[in-house]
């Protein structure tokens, strides 16, 4: 549990939750979230949570990409804001 | 409309962080979460269910309930992506796409005609992407491998990470490879919609089964030491085997409900060209 | 097999949603029997559980046979055993009235929409018989997931009001779960008995103060309670007939019941009415609830848009009951539950038999609608008159128990707020049945005077309909009863 | 000053969850784009997982997996103390809650397409403008 390592990984995982909300482009987002899901999953390995970690990168990170992904395929990448 | 948004989001933050006050401190071993039930279940485990890895045996049997509730949300989804997007009979017939196989010519068939069935003539998708062989042959060669270790990952919950929802995904995953490497027809004509939705079914059914079963013979519902007069062994043991059995219905229904959503989200409905 | 009651009530409801779903595929025919059957076991244990109940007092079943904060336990006592009744019942009987419904609005998908309507029940009886906190949640997910489904299987505007009760209804829980987390990390249990008991000496303590404020926001959302109301009314309106008369009576009722849950059990009354001074501030967004409820229904020109307002102002009678904190206002409240599932599914099935036999609900669609359908014109009037609180039928004694408790509390301006909505439901349900019964049928071709054939909803929609109507007048006949015998062991001691 | 910043390290985990729950309320009450409100739930949803695997973390202590030799069964383990091991029960309630999160994403996505497919536009205002054509 070294605090310097989670303050880093913690500092990315806003950085990314608030990219993924602010870029322009859905696929981005799309793309953007799935980092931050694997980054969150980083974090919960690190507090010892491997079981949470795991289930978090293949089910939150893993297919919730792929299912975003084909969403934004069906509908479109435009965004006003 | 973004200034209500700002003014309810540090409302509730202000309230939150000031709540946070007396929290005990971060990961601290005497905070009363750290001390008034995990003793319990860190120490009781072995006794009890003979299961090292205490979040399995706690997911599936102390709190076995919840888990079961779980799957069934995850169920509840699959039907719901279904029931929403799934289109039985089409109103305008597309044209589609054909690509002969040798040389790379497409031909386009208008209105829903079909070209007679022969294999220099192989169907592609309307979003048309170039042959990529790598990609195609990479994946096929991968699928097996990430299926055998997504039954490790079933098998293996006792022990170490993993269990019914991680192994399922991952199972469900390597059909969604399928789907996406090579096109959804190929991944459906693998795994059929109707077996898909069937198998969703019967992987909740075996959970809540065996629950039903320790409910007839005798005990509560969810008890697995009742199982121990089926499989003849002692009740610590009949426990642990309960909860393989458990998280193999867990695994089958989160398989075939990935896939399922998988399907209806990235075909809307229509199961001919997915992504 | 009777120990086994609170298991039974959820668990065959949920095989058989599982049985269903499986069924579509290969026998559509199949489903709907299975349906019944199930919900009828279903009802039959959650009567013989109130029974149990009644003689034995509170029943404790421990799931997977662990003690309970170890493992999940449900707690039965009179409270949730009676709601347990009225939830099983309303939804047994809509089953039967929506059979043509759902095969009129959705011919192919009729199997699927069955196992959602039977997981719905799982999910709403799961949530009153729960004793955890954190099953609570997942039951919440389950209800709202399936009622998400079945609402979005309605016409147009359908999707996306169901996508905006998508986004509240996720707020709510995660505010739900949120509330839980921060009572898990101060008391570390999470077993509502097991919570009551540790949470004594923390009553000063601003964490178990934000839990309490964020765990009632989260339920006021999925309550659809005053300021927090805005995705009820399109949600229910565009959903399809079947989906809106099981969701519209059961989800908001059933979430009061978590908040009386909450106040009774987990953060007992001492600390919800002495400890925090918050119960008159409640009060008030009860009354601004009830006004903005009523005023709302009156602009409405469309009958089920206008249902749903009142049902907006039905929250605000049973918060402000509940938080008046005296024993009238809480029996109120519990009464209301009773009453207003009850009422808000006899209303709804009348909306759901002229939406099956008529185009339209809107007002102009209505004219002269009696000599078509008498017997549905005739429950209507009885809804009707139960909404605006006349004796014989059961909307009167609860909202009797209300303003003598709100007397008691001097809370005066509830008192007005339900006066004030009892006359706006009568003007309200007065003008539509003005039109129904006075205004000649506006048939196009010209004003032939011969009497319109008699085209009523078909037997198996007006059966239930009658069934509820009736039960409205005899669930105002045994108030005393319901309240001697259930209420008041179901409120505890020390609320005078 | 020292106390303060005594504090602040014992909270400030907890601060920062709770930042990353309001970036996720803020962006599914204000965006205007749908996929962007369910990227912002999505968001808020695993910051309060984040906040309950927190709750169970311990200093000094390892994964809740017991070391266990095939060999010894049951009683014959040596003492297991408490201390050593990570508290197991949030993440029980996490797997549960990240489960829930993809369902939920699964029907909001759903939902999204078929708005899509009749109004043609995922903004919201523009759909709103429709409706109010009609």
């Amino acid at each position: 549990m070294i605090w310097q390592l989670d303050l880093a990984i913690l500092t990315l995982v806003v950085i990314a939750g608030i990219a993924a909300i602010t870029v322009k482009d859905l696929l981005g987002a799309a793309i953007l979230f799935g980092a931050y899901s694997f980054m969150m999953c980083l974090l919960w390995s690190i507090m010892g949570a491997v079981d949470v970690s795991f289930t978090e990168a293949s089910v939150g990170a893993g297919v919730s990409t792929v299912f975003f992904v084909a969403a934004v395929f069906r509908t479109t990448r435009r965004t006003k804001d | 409309m973004k200034i209500i948004g700002l003014i309810i989001a540090l409302s509730t933050g202000v309230l939150l962080i000031s709540a946070t006050g007396d929290f005990p401190g971060w990961a601290d071993p005497a905070s009363p979460a750290s001390t008034h039930l995990s003793p319990h279940f860190i120490e009781k485990t072995m006794e009890e269910t003979s299961v090292p890895n205490i979040v399995t045996a706690v997911l599936a049997d102390y709190r076995g309930y919840d888990t079961m509730y779980e799957t069934a949300v995850i169920f509840t989804a699959g039907l719901a992506c279904f029931i929403l997007l799934r289109i039985f009979v089409r109103e305008e017939p597309e044209d589609r796409l054909y690509r002969h196989v040798l040389t790379g010519v497409t031909v386009r068939v208008k209105e829903g005609a079909k070209l007679p069935p022969s294999d220099d003539f192989e169907r592609i998708d309307a979003t048309w992407t170039p042959p990529d062989l790598i990609i195609k042959t990479i994946c096929r060669f991968l699928i097996p491998f990430i299926q055998l270790f997504a039954l490790y990952v079933i098998a293996h919950g006792h022990h170490s990470p993993g269990g019914g929802f991680q192994g399922g995904v991952i199972l469900g995953a390597s059909i969604i490879l399928l789907a996406i490497s090579q096109d959804l027809r190929t991944s459906v004509r693998r795994m059929r919609e109707k077996l898909d939705a069937v198998l969703c079914a019967v992987g909740v059914i075996i959970y809540a089964g065996t629950g039903a079963l320790c409910l007839l013979l005798g005990l509560n519902f969810l008890d697995y030491s009742a199982l121990a007069s089926v499989l003849h062994c002692d009740p610590v043991t009949a426990r642990s085997h309960g909860i393989l059995i458990v998280e193999i219905g867990v695994g089958i229904a989160v398989m075939c409900t990935m896939i399922w959503i998988y399907n209806n989200v990235s075909s809307t409905g229509k199961y001919d060209e997915g992504l | 097999m009777s120990q086994q009651y609170p298991a039974l009530l959820v668990i065959v409801p949920l095989l058989s949603a599982l049985v269903i779903s499986a069924a579509g595929w290969i026998n559509k025919r199949l489903c709907f029997p299975i349906a019944v059957a199930a919900l009828g076991a279903a009802a039959y244990s959650c009567i013989g559980l109130l029974l149990r109940v009644l003689e034995e007092g509170a029943i404790v079943y421990r799931f997977g046979g662990w003690d309970p904060p170890m493992g999940i336990a449900y707690y039965v006592d009179h409270l949730n055993g009676l709601v347990l009744v009225v939830v099983s019942v309303v939804a047994f009987l809509n089953l039967i009235a929506s059979k043509k419904s759902i095969e009129l609005e959705l011919p192919d998908k009729t199997a699927p929409f069955y196992a959602l309507y039977v997981l719905q029940v799982t999910g709403l009886l799961g949530i009153v018989a729960t004793g955890d906190a954190f099953n609570l949640y997942v039951l919440l997910e389950i209800t709202a997931l399936s009622g998400y489904a079945m609402l979005a299987m309605g016409k147009d505007r359908a999707q996306l009001s169901t996508l905006n009760y998508l986004y509240m209804g996720t707020i709510g829980a995660c505010f739900y779960l949120l509330g839980v987390g921060y009572l898990y990390i101060v008391t570390g249990s999470l077993n509502m008995v097991d919570i009551a008991n540790i949470l004594p000496p923390l009553y000063e303590s601003k964490a178990v103060l934000g839990a309490f404020i964020i765990c009632l926001v989260g339920v006021w959302i999925k309550m659809a309670f005053f300021p927090l109301h805005a995705w009820l009314p399109n949600a229910y309106t565009h959903g399809p007939s079947a989906a809106s008369s099981l969701i519209a009576p059961l989800v908001t009722k059933v979430m009061i019941y978590v908040m009386i849950r909450l106040i009774l059990t987990v953060f007992t009354p001492e600390f919800a009415f002495n400890v925090l001074a918050v119960s008159k501030p409640i009060v008030w967004l009860a009354v601004a609830a009830i006004f903005m409820g009523a005023i709302l229904a009156l602009a409405e020109r469309n009958l089920k848009k206008m249902l749903t307002y009142i049902i907006v102002a039905e929250v605000g009678y049973m918060v402000g009951g509940a938080w008046l904190g005296n024993r009238a206002g809480m029996t109120g409240a519990i009464l209301h539950i009773v009453n207003d599932a009850l009422m808000t599914l006899c209303v709804f099935l009348v909306v759901g038999n002229i939406a099956y036999k008529l185009k339209g609900y809107a007002f102009d669609d209505l004219k002269g609608l009696v000599r078509k359908m008498p017997f549905t014109m005739g429950a209507l009037v009885i809804g009707g008159l139960s909404i605006i609180g006349v004796p014989p039928t059961c909307g009167f004694f609860s909202k009797w128990y209300l303003i003598s408790g709100a007397i008691q509390a001097g809370q005066y301006a509830f008192m007005v707020a339900l006066l004030f909505s009892s006359l706006v439901n009568v003007v309200l349900f007065f003008r539509v049945i003005e039109i129904c019964y006075y205004e000649p049928f506006s048939n196009a071709h010209g004003h032939d005077h011969h009497p319109e054939p008699m085209a009523e909803a078909p037997l198996t929609m007006l059966v239930p309909l009658f069934i509820v109507a009736v039960g409205l007048i005899l669930v105002g006949l045994y108030t005393g009863d319901i309240v001697n015998n259930v209420i008041e062991f179901a409120i505890p001691k020390s609320i005078v | 000053m020292g106390d303060l910043i005594q504090i602040v390290v014992a909270k400030y985990n907890y601060w920062i969850y709770i930042t990353l729950m309001m970036i996720g309320l803020y962006a599914m009450i204000v965006k205007n784009n749908l996929v962007k409100k369910i990227v912002g739930m999505n968001i808020f949803q695993t910051a309060i997982i984040l906040f309950y695997v927190s709750t169970g973390a311990k200093r000094g202590a390892t994964i809740p997996i017991l070391e266990h030799g095939h060999g010894e069964h049951g009683a014959g383990a040596h003492m297991i103390h408490a201390v050593d091991y990570i508290n197991p029960l949030p993440h029980v309630l996490m797997l549960t809650a990240i489960v829930v999160a993809v369902a939920t994403l699964g029907v909001a996505l759903a939902l999204a397409i078929r708005v899509y497919n009749r109004y043609d536009t995922l903004e919201e205002d523009e759909i709103l403008a429709q409706i109010r054509e009609k």
